[in-house]
Order: structure tokens, then C-alpha cells, then sequence
């Protein structure tokens, strides 16, 4: 992945969020408080702005600036859980040519970075139960984006099925059941934008 | 949805400025952010005490903002906690170099926000301590579990910091202080009708003509279960029920009362819950020493209210009585 | 209708219960009356004040009672305007024999019913005069007519008067005073939506989704005109541009100002008007002494606010900012 | 009208008052604040237990003790108007037969308070604009009570059309035509219900 290719993925990402801001709005009012999609399209609409206004010599560099708009704009629980992924990214990728094990080694500073950050563990109904799935799936088989986009997927999917301990979801304990994550839906998003950058010419 | 309102994406700046408008004599803006600090913060020889989250539970946070409690409050957006620049900023706004207490709301979005925020002051030297108020008796406190939310109790904690914090209290003095009101104090919240966000125009969860929803937390998610509208002496014996066990009351003990509206409740209807607060507290021969109704936590305009139970002793009675110049809380 | 309430029949009698059990380190029911007056009325040497109308307009009026403002209320069934009996024994209760002021706002109802009761207290020698205050812009002022309604604008005679009797003036320049403010204070109100009576779980009127009514009272009436729903900015521009004419202000004025929520409206939306009204003042160059943004002067749980403009002089503002310990205004 | 004719006089009137409750509460929601029924139902029904509870000697006995209480249970315009206009025709019927003339003498007494209590005229939308053409017909024509019933009814129709300039109401203004005052409705049940009782056997 080059310096391109990461600014792609951002504002990729940052497309996809504006067009699921409603849907992702609305399967947070279900178990939240129905703002994950607002929260997350007014900060990384910044976070992009913030990417293309700039030139840069990295990928770290640029998920750095990312990581760092996010931290400041997105707020609420997705605010300093995405803007930690990100720059634990950046600081795994600081250096590296991002390709092969270089992806995995990003995911799982991303993860110990949420965790440290969140508290929460795998099955508790959040963003992790995207993340984790992906990463096992990369350390297991290599890195495939058209693969790691389908593992986020079944993932996703399969937070509907998860009772919540963590988040404002936790608050409706079983009732939470039956209701996709908001923000393991967000997370999907995010690898099908990485998938969509790598595809594209640097 | 129908709000007096402009753009949705002003909100929170529009209100800031008619805010520190109405009250330029006591507040001011720290420039370029969503902090509401006392207008001669820092305050020399005192404690800064921060609090803040999500908007739309006003009077909550920057109407506390006065002599005699908060020093700086930080909003988000609606219901959205603050990033950690905003605190971090007023932080720096408030320290007059005793340290700074955060007070914050028991959620993973604001826990981790202020903890970030923390991290950035303590990185510049500035003693920073916070507690995490957890009193909503509706959500199970479990080590599996993100906890009870903070919720209407936080008044409490603001009021009874701040009297500390005015005495000249150290910091680990004052963290004392709202730490024992934390152990002490407990709510629980019922919904009439739900609120709507501003930026959706959506309602936040579905109430049928004749159901409540018991258990909300202030931010409009749905609450533990939902009930069949009762009388309001049976909605108030049950909120009542599920708060005094936990706080281990006998026939000597004292507290205060808050019976808080969401936002669209009138205020008549919160005294006749008031009524019946006080009416089972005499039946357990508990004394009520002092009793707030008002909206003093809201929910946009949720109709519903909250009742709150805070165990008093004679030094949490006395910081109650202290002076309070904040807009929303004055003694 | 969804009410936290028992019996639509009690509900007065249970709210002036919960209103007294909240407040009865500093007032006391009158007994077998729905008046509620100073603990240690009747205050010797002091002008008595009393007021009321209907209920459903809470904190109005039970809220003001205390040092400072009113020293009795009298509360009427909801938006029913109190029978002349009631407000003799509130006269009574507080007659400490220099006189008693009654604010009436004006409604047909409460004219008669004060009225008929200050004969009642003239027949047993006490000496009682009256204000009757008619701030509502909405309503033309003929004649010919009932003339302009009392709304919040009440609040500013309430405290005004109220500090003033506190000076131990004398009934006539308490009665003074308040004439006073009557004639320099101008209130426009806007409701979004319509308010629930308790007793008959009704709509006071229809309103469609995207409209408002313009120019309402405080009893759910019907308003001047229905209108399309705009923005925050516009709809405090008109109602500003409709209240300024009628105080003639220029660049030298001072003014205080109220923008009152009617029930339901978020603290948050209040603000947003009073930025508005900030500038618009700030724009013709009148200052603004005094800001007052909150619940004052409601309409059960109707959604909508009021503006009142007070033109203020030094007596004004001296009186403004002196001590109330009244629930619902403490300066 | 003997002394048990003015108590049903009374207790009639309570009893259409209750089964109108809804209906005149409606009328004043319309164009006013949607009290005056639940009002005029509170007050009466105190004043018919007022009155069935005790054995009065006159006529203006009965009509005294309605006032009474009438005016300390009803309240807002309607309680001081209607507990005037008893009072006043208790006044005139004191130490009098009530038949012929009488009737003309207490309504003229009572529309003498209404107008003084409360500063109206006819033609301004009040319950004057059933009282005054009563009056007028039984001064033209002598005391008939199916004719004040009737004539109560035409004059209660009639305010429809009108535009209020007292009372609530008159904060409509031109908004206010089109709807019946709800006080000129609650004014024709009283002459319905005199009516009533006089058909009754003493
Ligand atoms: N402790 C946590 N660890 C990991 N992810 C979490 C945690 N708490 C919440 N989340 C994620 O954050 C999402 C909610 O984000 P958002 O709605 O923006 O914040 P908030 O809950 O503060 O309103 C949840 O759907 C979940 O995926
Ligand atoms: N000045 C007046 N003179 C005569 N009748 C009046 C006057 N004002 C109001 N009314 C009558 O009173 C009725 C309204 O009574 P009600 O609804 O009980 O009182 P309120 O208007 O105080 O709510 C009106 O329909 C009208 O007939
Ligand atoms: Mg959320
Ligand atoms: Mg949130
Ligand atoms: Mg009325
Ligand atoms: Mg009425």
C-alpha cells in the first residue's frame, strides 16, 4: 500500500460513511443513542479533508494525520477507539513498506490499542468482533483484501447474534441481541475501503 | 420534528453564545473551543473542577459552571462525549496550579475522552485527578459489565466538589468529597415519550400511546424495559423501590432529594412525584434534609424524570448549604 | 395523553403537597386553601404581595413566593383562574396591616375573581390595591376589548415589587413600582406545539407537523396565526420586531431580558433564541442589563418560548438585582 | 316557582351540565382554553349537593346558596358571571312569589350584574347574548317557558356568526366567527332546565 493508496483509503472511507451516516444513525438508535453515524461521518469528512489537503512522504504519515483529525472530531466512544487504531497503524507501519505481514502487524497494534483503550475483549458486541475476526484471517492465510473485505462481513453480520457487554449497548442487555453493532458495521466499512484503495492504481 | 433551531450543525456553538451571552457577567467562552469557563478562572489557591459531556442535558454541564461549583464545563456534541482537545483545554483554563478534578459521567465514550484528556495535562504538568459518577441504580454494576451510568446524581457531585474545592481543599481532599458522594448517591429514571436529535429529526425509540419506558439512562437510548402507564404514586414507589436498597437506609439516616425532569415534563407533574418521594421516605422514617425539582439533567425534550436519593451527613448537609452562584444551581 | 399524574381532580392539591414538602423550610399551605404563602407571613412592617391565576403555568406562581418577591399565591384549577374566597384568605394570611398588592394578570376570569376578593378584604378593612399586568404584544390593546393578556412579563412585576415591599415602602409605592413595569415591559410568544389539559387528556389545538402558532398566551389558546415553521432566527426577528415598537427604545435604553421556555422546549433551543436576541438588540444598540433564560411562565408541556423585554432605569436595576429566596428565582 | 322547582331549577342544570361537560369543554377549546364545561360541571355539581342537602324556606334561599357556591367552586370568567347573576336574581326574588313579572325582574337584576361584574355588552360573544333576548322576549310577550327555551336556543345559534370582543375568545377576533360561545351554550341549558323543573309538580 503506498502513500496514495492510503489517502485513498481515507477518503474512501470517508464516502462510505457519508453515504451509511443515516443507516449507521439508525442502528445505533436501536441499541445506542443514534448518533455512531453522525459522530463518524462529521470526523472523518475532517480527516479527509485533512488527507487531501496535504502531501505526504508516508503511509504512516498519512494515517497519522488521520488518526489525529479523528481523535478531535469524531468524539463519543468511536472518537478515541478509531483515532487509536489509527495511529497504533501508523506507528506499526512507521518505517515498512505496508505490504504482506505488515498488515497483520498493523491490525494487531489497532486491536491492542482498542482493547488498552476500551477495556473490552472479543464477543462483547463491538467493533472488536470485526477487527479480531480479520486479523486471525490475515495471520492465518496472508493478506487478501477481496478476503479480508468478506471476513469483515460475515463478522459484522454476525454481531447481530452477540449480547452486549460493552458500550452503550450493554445498558439492554438481551434486548441488545438481535441488532447489528453499529460499530462493527462502521469497521466493515473501513476494510472495504482498504480493499477499494489497494485495487486502485498508486 | 419541530426545533427553534437553525442549522443542526450549529447547535452546540448558538447555544454556547446565548449562553455566555446571558451570563457575561459570570461566564466566559475559552476561545475556539465548546468550553464555558468562570470568567476569572483559574482561580487562585483553589481546585479546578471540570466537568462536561454530550450536549443536549442542559442546564448540564456549563450551567454549573460558578462559585461554588464547576470551573470549566466541556460540551460535545449532542449527546456525544467532548473530544479530548476540548477537555484538554479546559483543563489548561482552569488549573491555577492546585490541579484539576474531572468529573465524569460513566461512559466508555466520555471515560475515554477525559482519560486522553488527562494524559495530554498531565504530559504539561498539570495534576489532574477525576472521579466517575455511576449512580443509575436501572443499569447492573458488574466487573463484566461497563457499570451503572452517571446520570442525575452528577449534580450532586458538582455541587458538593464545589463547595470543597471554595474551602481551599487539596486536591486529593476534594476528590474525597465527590468520591463519598459517588458511594452515596443513587437514581432512577423513567421516559414518558422519547427525545429527538437534532441532526436525525428521529425519534429515539419507539413508546407506544399508553407505555413507559423505565430505566433510561439521559441520552435517549431505550431504557430496561417498558411498562404500562401507571398512576404516578405507582411509577414513583417503583423508581423509589429500586433505589433505597442499594443505598442500606434505616430509620436514622438522612438524605437529599432530586426529582429532575427530562425536559418536556411540567414541572407540576414533578411535584406530585415530589409528594410521593417524600411520602414513602416518612414511611421509612428517613429524613429528607433537602429537596431540588427542577430540570436539572435533561434529555432534550424527553418527557419523564428522574429521581435521585443522596445519603447525607452532617458534612455533606453543610457543603449543601453553601453559597452557589452557578446559573442553574443557586444557594 | 400521557401524564405522570394520579387523579386529573387532584392534581392541584398534590402538586401544592410536593411543592411545600420541597420548600417547607421557607413556606407553608395556607390550610384547607391552594394558597401558598411565606412561612412567617404575615412579614410585619412590609407591604403584602400577592398573586396567582390558574395553575398549569409552573414555577408561576407558588415558585415566587419567598424574601424578596411574592409572600402569597393562589392557585386556581388548571388555567382557571382561582376563586375570590381563595384569594381572600391569601390576603388575610399575609396582611400584616400596612396593605396587600394583588398582581392580576389580565384575563377576564382573573379581574372578577381578584377583584371580587379585594371587596371581600376591604369589607373586613384591609387595605388592598392592584396591578393588573397586560405585557402580551400578540394581543391588540383597545377600548374596545379585553385588552393585551398577562404573560411573563408577570415575573419582572413579581420581583420588582417584591423587591420594593422588601425596602418597607409603603402599599402605594409598591403599587407604584409596579405600574411601573407594567408599563415598560412587552412579552411575544410562540408555541410549536399544544399543550395537554389533565382533566380532559386534550389537545389545546391542532397544529400541522411543519407549523406554528404565533403570538399564543399562556393557556394553550389558539395563538394570532398559524405560520410556517422556520428557522430559530427568524422566528425570534419577528417576534423581537413585534415587541420593540411598542417600548419605543433607542441607542441610550438598557433593557433586561426573559426568554422563557412554555414547557417543553430544551434548554438548549432557549439559548439559541437568546443569541439571536442578543444581536438583534446589540444591533439597534440597546444594552441589556439582565438576562433570564429558563422555565418561568409556562404552558403545561407546550413546545414554544416567549420573549419579554423590560426597559430598565437605575430603580430598575437596583430592584433586579437585589436578594430573592423565592424557589424559582434566587438572585 | 316554588321553593322545589328552583332546587330541581338547580339540580336539572347540574345534570345537563355534567352530560355537556365534554361538549362545552370542546366549545372553549375552539376558541378559548378548554375548561369551561369541566368548570361549570365542578361548580354545579357542588351546588346541587349545596342545595339537596339542606331545606330552604324560598326560592331566594335556593338561588342564594347555588351563588355561594357557584362562585367559590367554579372560577375563572364563568364562576364570578354565573355566581353574580344567581345572586342577583335570588336579590329580586326575595319576598316574592316567582311567577309573571318576577321572572323579567330577576333576569334583568342578573344581566345587570353580568354587564357590571363583568364590562360587557350584547354582540360581543358572551353568555349576554342568550340572557339579554330572554329577558327581551319575556318583557314583550310575559313569562312562557318553552318560549325562553326556544328563544335561548335561537339566541345561542346565534353566536356563531358573531366575532368576540370580550372574554377569551375576543383573542381570535375575526378567528372567533364560526364557533359557538361556549358560556352562551352553558346560558341556554340553564333556561332548558328552568323549564324542566317548572313542568315538574312542586
Ligand atoms: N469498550 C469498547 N470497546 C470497543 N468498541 C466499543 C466500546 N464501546 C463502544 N464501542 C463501539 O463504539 C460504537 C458506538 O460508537 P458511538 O455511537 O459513536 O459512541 P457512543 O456510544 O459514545 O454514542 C459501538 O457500536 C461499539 O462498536
Ligand atoms: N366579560 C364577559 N361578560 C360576560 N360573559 C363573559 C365575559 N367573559 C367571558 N364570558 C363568558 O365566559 C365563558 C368562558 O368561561 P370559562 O371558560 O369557564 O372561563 P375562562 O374564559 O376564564 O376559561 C365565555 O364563553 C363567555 O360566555
Ligand atoms: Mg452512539
Ligand atoms: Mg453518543
Ligand atoms: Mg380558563
Ligand atoms: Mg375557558
Amino acid at each position: 500500500m503506498n502513500v496514495n493508496q492510503t489517502a485513498a483509503w481515507i477518503t474512501h472511507y470517508n464516502q462510505h460513511l457519508q453515504d451509511q451516516k443515516d443507516y449507521l444513525t439508525s442502528l445505533d438508535r436501536k441499541i445506542g443513542d443514534g448518533d455512531h453515524g453522525i459522530n463518524m461521518a462529521r470526523g472523518f469528512a475532517e480527516a479527509a479533508k485533512a488527507v487531501e489537503a496535504e502531501t505526504f512522504e508516508t503511509s504512516a504519515d498519512v494515517l497519522k494525520k488521520a488518526a489525529m483529525t479523528v481523535m478531535s472530531k469524531v468524539g463519543g466512544a468511536s472518537g478515541p477507539l478509531y483515532g487509536t487504531a489509527l495511529l497504533k497503524m501508523s506507528m506499526a507501519a512507521k518505517g515498512k513498506n505496508v505490504e504482506g505481514d505488515v498488515f497483520a502487524e498493523m491490525f494487531e497494534a489497532a486491536i491492542d490499542g482498542i482493547k488498552q483503550r476500551g477495556k473490552a475483549e472479543t464477543g462483547e458486541k463491538t467493533m472488536l468482533d470485526v477487527w479480531v475476526p480479520v486479523l486471525e484471517e490475515v495471520k492465518s492465510s496472508g493478506f487478501d483484501a477481496a478476503i479480508v473485505e468478506e471476513t469483515a462481513q460475515k463478522a459484522m453480520e454476525a454481531t447481530k447474534d452477540l449480547t452486549a457487554t460493552k458500550g452503550r449497548a450493554s445498558y439492554l442487555k438481551e434486548r441488545s441481541k438481535g441488532h447489528l453493532d453499529p460499530g462493527a458495521v462502521s469497521s466493515y466499512y473501513l476494510f472495504v475501503s482498504l480493499a477499494e484503495a489497494l485495487k486502485e492504481e498508486g | 420534528m419541530k426545533k427553534l433551531i437553525n442549522d443542526p450543525n450549529l447547535v452546540i456553538t448558538e447555544m454556547l453564545d446565548g449562553f455566555v451571552a446571558a451570563h457575561s457577567s459570570s461566564v466566559k467562552r475559552v476561545e475556539n473551543t465548546t468550553v464555558v469557563a468562570r470568567k476569572n478562572a483559574p482561580v487562585s489557591g483553589k481546585v479546578g473542577i471540570v466537568s462536561g459531556g454530550g450536549s443536549g442535558h442542559e442546564p448540564a454541564h456549563a450551567g454549573y459552571v460558578g462559585e461554588g461549583m464547576l470551573d470549566a464545563a466541556v460540551s460535545g456534541e449532542v449527546f456525544t462525549s467532548p473530544t479530548p482537545d476540548q477537555v484538554f483545554e479546559a483543563i489548561k483554563a482552569v488549573d491555577s496550579g492546585k490541579g484539576v478534578l474531572l468529573v465524569i459521567k460513566n461512559y466508555t465514550g466520555d471515560v475515554m475522552n477525559f482519560e486522553m484528556a488527562a494524559e495530554l495535562a498531565e504530559a504539561e504538568g498539570i495534576q489532574v485527578d477525576q472521579v466517575v459518577v455511576n449512580d443509575d441504580v436501572a443499569v447492573e454494576d458488574s466487573s463484566f459489565t461497563t457499570g451503572r451510568r452517571g446520570v442525575a446524581g452528577t449534580v450532586f457531585v458538582h455541587k458538593l466538589a464545589g463547595a470543597m474545592a471554595e474551602t481551599g481543599a487539596s486536591l486529593e481532599e476534594v476528590k474525597q468529597t465527590a468520591e463519598k458522594v459517588v458511594q452515596h448517591v443513587r437514581t432512577m429514571g423513567v421516559a414518558l415519550s422519547p427525545c429527538i436529535m437534532p441532526s436525525s429529526g428521529e425519534e429515539s425509540f419507539e413508546l407506544g400511546d399508553k407505555e413507559i419506558e423505565m430505566g433510561i439512562g439521559i441520552h435517549g437510548e431505550p431504557g430496561i424495559e417498558k411498562k404500562p402507564l401507571v398512576s404516578a404514586d405507582e411509577i414513583t414507589d417503583e423508581m423509589v423501590e429500586r433505589i433505597l436498597p442499594e443505598l442500606e437506609l434505616n430509620g436514622n439516616d438522612e438524605v437529599a432529594v432530586m426529582v429532575n425532569g427530562m425536559g418536556a415534563t411540567p414541572e407540576m407533574e414533578l411535584y406530585i412525584v415530589n409528594r410521593k418521594v417524600h411520602e414513602l421516605l416518612a414511611e421509612k422514617s428517613v429524613t429528607v434534609s433537602h429537596t431540588f425539582v427542577g430540570e436539572y439533567m435533561t434529555s432534550l425534550e424527553m418527557a419523564g424524570c428522574s429521581i435521585t436519593v443522596l445519603k447525607v451527613d452532617d458534612q455533606l448537609k453543610e457543603l449543601l448549604d453553601a453559597p452557589s452562584q452557578a446559573p442553574a444551581f443557586r444557594i
